[in-house]
């Protein structure tokens, strides 16, 4: 029995094709489905597609960001605008699977992949969903709590407030290079009010089964300078709201050890 | 960067040679940069068959029922393979040499014995198919405990893996359940020295990961015979265990290989050929094994791991003077090659190093895990790290330069290794003295000039000898039990300075020399 | 049910039929018959099935065939014109980059990738293009070598 | 954050061919009638080169250029039984196969050259170049070609050879293990230098200083091959593959390229190789083998040179960041760097 691929032109046919059927999947880029696909995983009988151009939109403005569900990571990597993703897109696989690999497929990437979709929890993305019941937005942290127990929706794209310049900061530690899974990944927005962080977003990914928000060291950074005293308190509390677990890449100590530290030389401009 | 020294042991080779020692470029370059060579899996048949593995989820289990109704059923299957179809269901890799007993089935029918185990085989017109049908087939199995450790594997009442082998130990020579190396008196060695060094080293299990997978296409030809296209690293070695499992005669198989895409060992285990040949006599096709990536991963016959325990004795003045050896190979489930590289890995005790006593066993222990094959430094690789450890901190214990620690104790042209046959050809000294100049590492003049051959100014025992190393920390005080990496206080300097070497007793037989001191015998 | 799927093969117009949900590398190898293209993983982790689609290296083993429509697509049996071979495979070549062959084809073709569009990029810009995929016998350096000797050719030729 | 280097030794010789010996192989050399030699072997070439080296080899032993050979391998029937590619055989007893065999269709194409030129097949000689003359006058010659068509249409002889090389399986003594393993060996130094991150347990290996000790190096880039590559999977031996990540616990393992961890082109270091050659009496114009030993210094001299960058004994392959970082707590915080 082969699977039936089903393409429409229209994001919200396609939604509806995915929610009508139980061994329905969405088509981003492959890199996870087709895998799936190749190994006759049953879970997946029928592929759905769509053409609608809007998924692969690239609406960048000096105030608000709108990237489509369907942008791959090669996509943003060709947009200028969007220079401060770049370091996030470019720890995403080697280059042929960046040419593949989209927004929407990392939003739902297991851990320890989706460094994407940590990057979008610090800068506090909203994620647009075409369910069977029409569009709605819900805050990503919403999302990825949710994902995995949520049904078959379809992830139309993702909009937030573009950082202030320079203070969005990204670190992806991996045990291989160039090309290497997290061991673990941290996306932080630092924004600063003469010369103090006010509403830090920090988020991890690999910390979890979905990427987390560190919200003790976030309020620890509340109204502090990045030197080495104000980012200490943060530090000291980088592990709290992290569960990670072990897998072939990295144990769930090792990744606990090593969480504070990279934090650390994250703030203080000495990572990445 | 590679450069040559032409200049050592010049005197011993002729170098007027037209085509060797020329970089002639490889004779299938052209094939491998234009996509044209031709590996197993770049060859099409018509109505090729695929063949898929069923493959046991527990460690250790026993078969209770096996259901495959409703994958006979399933579109697209042609055959299904049951271990009754198998007609010589039993081997063992080394029975080609007369080498151990066969204790591997090539489908399980009544007990599994490692997470992976092939139990069926589903031939269907697509490997999507095969796949599809393999879901539908139900086992029941009443899970068994299993066990992972060596040397739990080893311990009284320890679950039996292998029913050919119940004690988890091959058997070597009908009586042993392990290898031995013995070679002059460790015991009384290790009483006289200044210093010792014990530790426990661990290897890993390391898959091959070629980026060509196991595999292989067996297509029925006239007469009665079978061409099999093979990622095989072995060519009449998979062909004649092909031939023993299918009861044919060896002529009735015509094995196609020589071009494989990386083996390091795990293609000698001749994986696929056996069932890919007996589905294509049963369904008449021609039909392709191959394993997927995650199959060559995690059931594709890994290196296995070893357990090594070292104890060295050595004396202040830097002589090893004994080395004793217990090394446990996990050899999984069945013996596959592991029995071999025990006794292999016997022989390289202890190491390039002449040391007068010398005591070693190696097992061959079976556990409930993937079975354990060759790979590259089959036998040799891990007791090559713990002992190599195990110099680095016998220096460190000493006080002296691990490098000229190396030489001093490296062995020598006419030296009696501890498996009785004198060292020939040695150069371990030359390539320490190149290696330290080319990486600016200072190594004192007399280690310089020291030399692997006969007569030269070398052996550390004789005249030559270079005084007591003078490098920082001093040495250990004698008997000091010295915890590996922590070189010991200032020694109390009361040691009695150790007996000259006796002389050379005649070689007995096998130019075997008998040591009559701890301290032995060097030829000169 | 099988899908008609047309495009461009290293230039020459190409048919076939294809199972749904085949991927692109099995629909070159075993219903086109380019058996250049090697498989490795076919679950998109080690690059040996590494091909062009528009100019952009894509990992054949992941890619839904029929997604291929009216694309370009290069392989391998594409690289070299006629009896002349292409400045990296004979960089490949000089440079002793391959020994078992296998990740020979895609390693290329995400060689080719990056000179095509840079046509003289540093040390970092290659380990960077070829981070996706896996040799086992050489240990890279050679590969990075001829890559960048292949560039070099490239400036002389345009210089 | 502090990184601290250090260097590491390691010291390592390796057996040429299976142990014990009884490891046979054979080759088949003939010629065809306008002199161009085809060497039939059952042996395999998974990359090291199988095809390469035993076509020098046949070249070399006949006299003649390489391009007039070509080596066909891996058919059983044309290609006569070799044991396989493993255990660092090939070029020590393939070659020697090879050789015994191209020896034997030189005598045949010697005496057929005699023949022609009407003098004693012992005052001839080969140019390498393709011609057959007569010592001291090079004027006096015949080309290969010549007397492989007079050797087929004229004087009715096969220019071909037979080889086979076999080390006798030799016993073990039960009692000592007294026994004769191999009868060669191939010998290496080789120096690491590493980086250590005392903070995360990361180790970077900055540079390898090696000396390989090979015997003949039949193919001085085809070696190069081998010990670069060897010494790269030496590293990822060392630093980080397993299939059993928590060992001799079996979860977590690995099921791709992603999870099994390999060093990527990325993470490679410099490696300056030194090759020392001290001919093996019964080696292929003396040579041993490369292929398997390359790897196996690399594992210690990393991990000694762990140690002497931040004092810490890791005993278990491979050598991961956590199990740095634990031994570093263990003995808390890494002293100053003991670089030599």
């Amino acid at each position: 029995m082969t699977v039936a691929v089903k393409t429409f032109g229209r994001i919200g046919e396609a939604a509806a094709a995915l929610s009508a059927e139980r061994g329905a999947r969405f088509f981003g880029g492959g890199t996870i489905l087709m895998r799936m696909v190749n190994e006759a995983d049953p879970d997946v009988a029928t592929i759905v597609r769509s053409t609608d151009p809007a998924l692969a939109r690239l609406a960048v403005s000096s105030g608000r960001i709108e990237l489509g569900a369907g942008a791959t990571m090669a996509a943003i990597l060709a947009e200028r605008d969007l220079a401060f993703l770049h370091p996030v897109a470019r720890t995403i696989g080697g280059p042929a699977i960046r040419e593949a690999a989209t927004i929407g497929g990392n939003l739902f990437a297991h851990s320890p992949y989706g460094d994407f979709a940590t990057a979008l929890l610090a800068l506090d993305a909203i994620v647009a969903i075409a369910g069977g019941f029409g569009q709605r937005e819900q805050p990503i942290e919403e999302f990825l709590a949710g994902r995995d127990r949520g049904g078959r929706q379809l992830v139309t794209g993702v909009s937030f407030r573009r950082p202030a310049a320079d203070s969005f900061r990204f670190v992806k530690v991996a045990r291989i290079r160039p090309k290497g899974v997290a061991v673990l990944s941290i996306a932080a927005q630092l924004p600063l009010a003469s010369g103090r962080i006010s509403g830090a977003r920090i988020a991890y990914g690999a910390m979890d089964r979905a990427p987390v928000r560190a919200k003790a060291a976030e309020r620890a950074l509340e109204g502090r300078t990045l030197d080495a005293a104000g980012v200490a308190p943060a530090v000291a509390v980088a592990a709290e709201g992290a569960a990670p677990v072990d897998d072939a890449i990295a144990s769930a100590w090792w990744r606990r050890e090593i969480l504070p530290v990279h934090l650390r030389r994250l703030l203080l401009g000495a990572g990445a | 960067m590679l450069e040559f020294r032409k200049d050592i042991f010049a005197d011993e080779r002729d170098d007027n040679l037209k085509e060797v020692g020329r970089p002639t470029q490889r004779q299938d370059i052209l094939g491998h940069v234009t996509g044209a060579s031709a590996f197993y899996d770049d060859h099409r048949f018509a109505g090729l068959l695929h063949l898929k593995i069923l493959r046991s989820p527990h460690a250790h289990a026993r078969i209770r029922s096996i259901d495959d109704a409703a994958a006979q059923r399933a579109p697209g299957v042609k055959r299904i393979i049951r271990a009754a179809d198998v007609p010589v269901n039993l081997n063992t890799l080394l029975s080609l040499i007369q080498f151990g007993k066969d204790d591997e089935p090539s489908l399980a029918s009544d007990v599994v014995r490692y997470k992976g185990e092939p139990i069926l085989g589903i031939v269907a017109t697509s490997e999507r198919s095969a796949r599809e049908a393999l879901a539908l087939v139900r086992v029941s199995y009443d899970p068994l405990p299993a066990v992972f450790d060596v040397e739990e594997a080893l311990k009284p009442g320890a679950v039996s893996v292998n029913a050919t082998y119940p004690k988890n130990t091959f058997e070597y020579y009908g009586k042993y359940d392990h290898q031995k190396l013995r070679y002059g008196d460790v015991d009384s060695a290790f009483g006289q020295c200044d210093v010792i060094v014990e530790d426990r080293y661990q290897m890993s299990p390391i898959e091959h990961a070629p980026t060509e997978t196991n595999g292989s296409i067996a297509v029925p030809d006239t007469n009665g015979r079978f061409v099999v296209y093979t990622s095989t690293q072995a060519l009449f070695f998979s062909l004649d265990t092909a031939a023993k499992i299918n009861a044919m005669p060896s002529n009735q198989l015509h094995f196609i290989g020589g071009t494989v895409g990386g083996g390091f060992g795990g293609k000698v285990d001749t994986l696929t050929e056996p069932l890919a040949i007996l589905a294509a006599r049963l369904t008449g096709a021609p039909v392709r094994y191959r394993l997927s990536r995650h199959e060559e991963m995690q059931f594709g016959s890994p290196r296995g791991a070893e357990r090594i325990y070292v104890k060295d004795g050595a004396m202040r003045d830097g002589r090893i003077v004994a080395r004793k050896v217990t090394a446990y190979f996990d050899s999984g489930a069945y013996t596959r090659l592991s029995s071999y590289a025990a006794v292999k890995c016997a022989a390289h005790i202890p190491g390039p190093y002449t040391i007068p006593n010398v005591y070693g066993d190696v097992y061959c222990v079976f556990t409930n895990r993937t079975p354990a094959t060759a790979m590259r430094g089959f036998g040799v690789t891990a007791l090559d790290f713990a002992l190599e450890c195990q110099m680095d901190k016998l220096a460190t214990a000493i006080g002296m330069d691990p490098i000229e620690f190396r030489i001093l104790n490296a062995y020598r042209d006419g030296d009696m290794k501890a498996h009785r046959r004198e060292a020939k050809n040695c150069a371990l000294i030359e390539c320490c003295q190149v290696a330290a100049e080319k990486a600016n590492w200072p190594i004192r003049e007399e280690y310089r000039r020291m030399s692997s051959r006969r007569g030269a100014a070398s052996a550390p025992h004789a005249s030559a000898r270079p005084e007591a190393p003078r490098r920082q920390p001093a040495p250990a005080p004698v008997q000091q039990r010295i915890p590996y990496d922590r070189a010991g206080e200032p020694p109390a300097p009361d040691a009695p300075p150790p007996r000259p070497p006796a002389p050379p007793p005649a070689g007995s037989s096998h130019g075997a020399t008998r040591f009559s001191s701890v301290f032995g015998t060097r030829r000169r | 049910m099988r899908t008609p799927v047309q495009f461009s093969l290293n230039g020459e117009e190409v048919a076939a039929f294809v199972e749904g949900g085949a991927n692109l590398l099995d629909a070159l190898r075993e219903t086109v018959g380019d058996l250049t293209v090697k498989g490795g993983c076919w679950q998109g982790t080690c690059g040996t099935c590494t091909v062009l689609i528009d100019g952009a290296p894509r990992l054949a083993c992941i890619t839904l065939a029929e997604t291929c429509a009216g694309r370009s697509i290069e392989t391998v049996a594409g690289l070299r014109r006629g009896p002349d071979l292409h400045p990296l495979q004979t960089a490949f070549i000089e440079h002793f980059a391959a020994q078992c062959g296998y990740c020979t084809p895609g390693m290329l073709m995400a060689a080719k990738a990056l000179l095509d569009r840079k046509p003289s990029p540093t040390r970092e810009e290659v380990v960077e293009a070829i981070g996706g995929n896996i040799c086992r016998c050489t240990g890279y350096e050679p590969i990075i070598e001829a890559i960048l000797a292949a560039s070099r050719a490239g400036d002389r030729r345009s210089a | 954050m502090a990184k601290h280097r250090g260097r590491g030794v390691a010291a390592i010789n390796y057996p040429i061919g299976m142990n014990l010996g009884g490891d046979p192989s054979q080759a088949l050399v003939h010629s065809n009638p306008s002199g161009k030699f085809t060497v039939a072997l059952s042996s395999i070439d998974l990359g090291q080169g199988m095809k390469s080296v035993t076509r020098q080899i046949c070249a070399e032993t006949l006299g003649v250029p390489i391009e007039d050979v070509y080596v066909d391998t891996a058919d059983s029937d044309t290609g006569p039984h070799c044991m396989g590619s493993f255990a660092s055989r090939g070029t020590h007893r393939v070659g020697n196969a090879v050789m015994a065999a191209a020896r034997e269709a030189r005598a045949v194409m010697m005496e057929a050259a005699a023949e022609e030129l009407e003098v004693d097949a012992g005052d001839l000689e080969t140019d390498g170049r393709g011609n057959i003359r007569v010592k001291g006058a090079p004027q006096k010659s015949i080309s290969v070609k010549d007397v492989a068509v007079a050797a087929q249409f004229r004087q009715g002889k096969t220019i071909s050879g037979r080889g086979i090389f076999l080390v006798p399986l030799s016993d073990v003594d039960p009692e000592t293990g007294e026994m004769s393993p191999a009868t060669c060996y191939a010998h290496a130094c080789l120096i690491a230098e590493v980086e250590v991150d005392d903070e995360t347990g990361e180790v970077a290996v900055l540079k390898m200083t090696s000396a390989y000790e090979l015997g003949r190096a039949l193919n001085p880039k085809l070696v190069e091959q081998q010990l670069v590559g060897g010494a790269w999977m030496g590293m990822s031996h060392a630093l980080y593959e397993t299939p059993e990540p928590y060992y001799p616990d079996t979860r977590n393992g690995p099921r791709d390229f992603n999870e099994y961890l390999m060093p990527g082109p990325g993470d490679i270091c410099p490696h300056d190789i030194t090759v020392l050659e001290r001919p093996a009496p019964d080696g292929p114009f003396g040579a041993k083998g490369p292929g398997e030993m390359c790897a196996n210094p690399v594992l210690p001299a990393i991990a000694n040179a762990i140690f002497n960058a931040v004092g810490v004994r890791v005993n278990e392959l491979p050598i991961t960041p956590e199990k740095v970082l634990r031994a570093l707590k263990a003995k808390n915080g890494a002293p100053a760097s003991r670089f030599r």
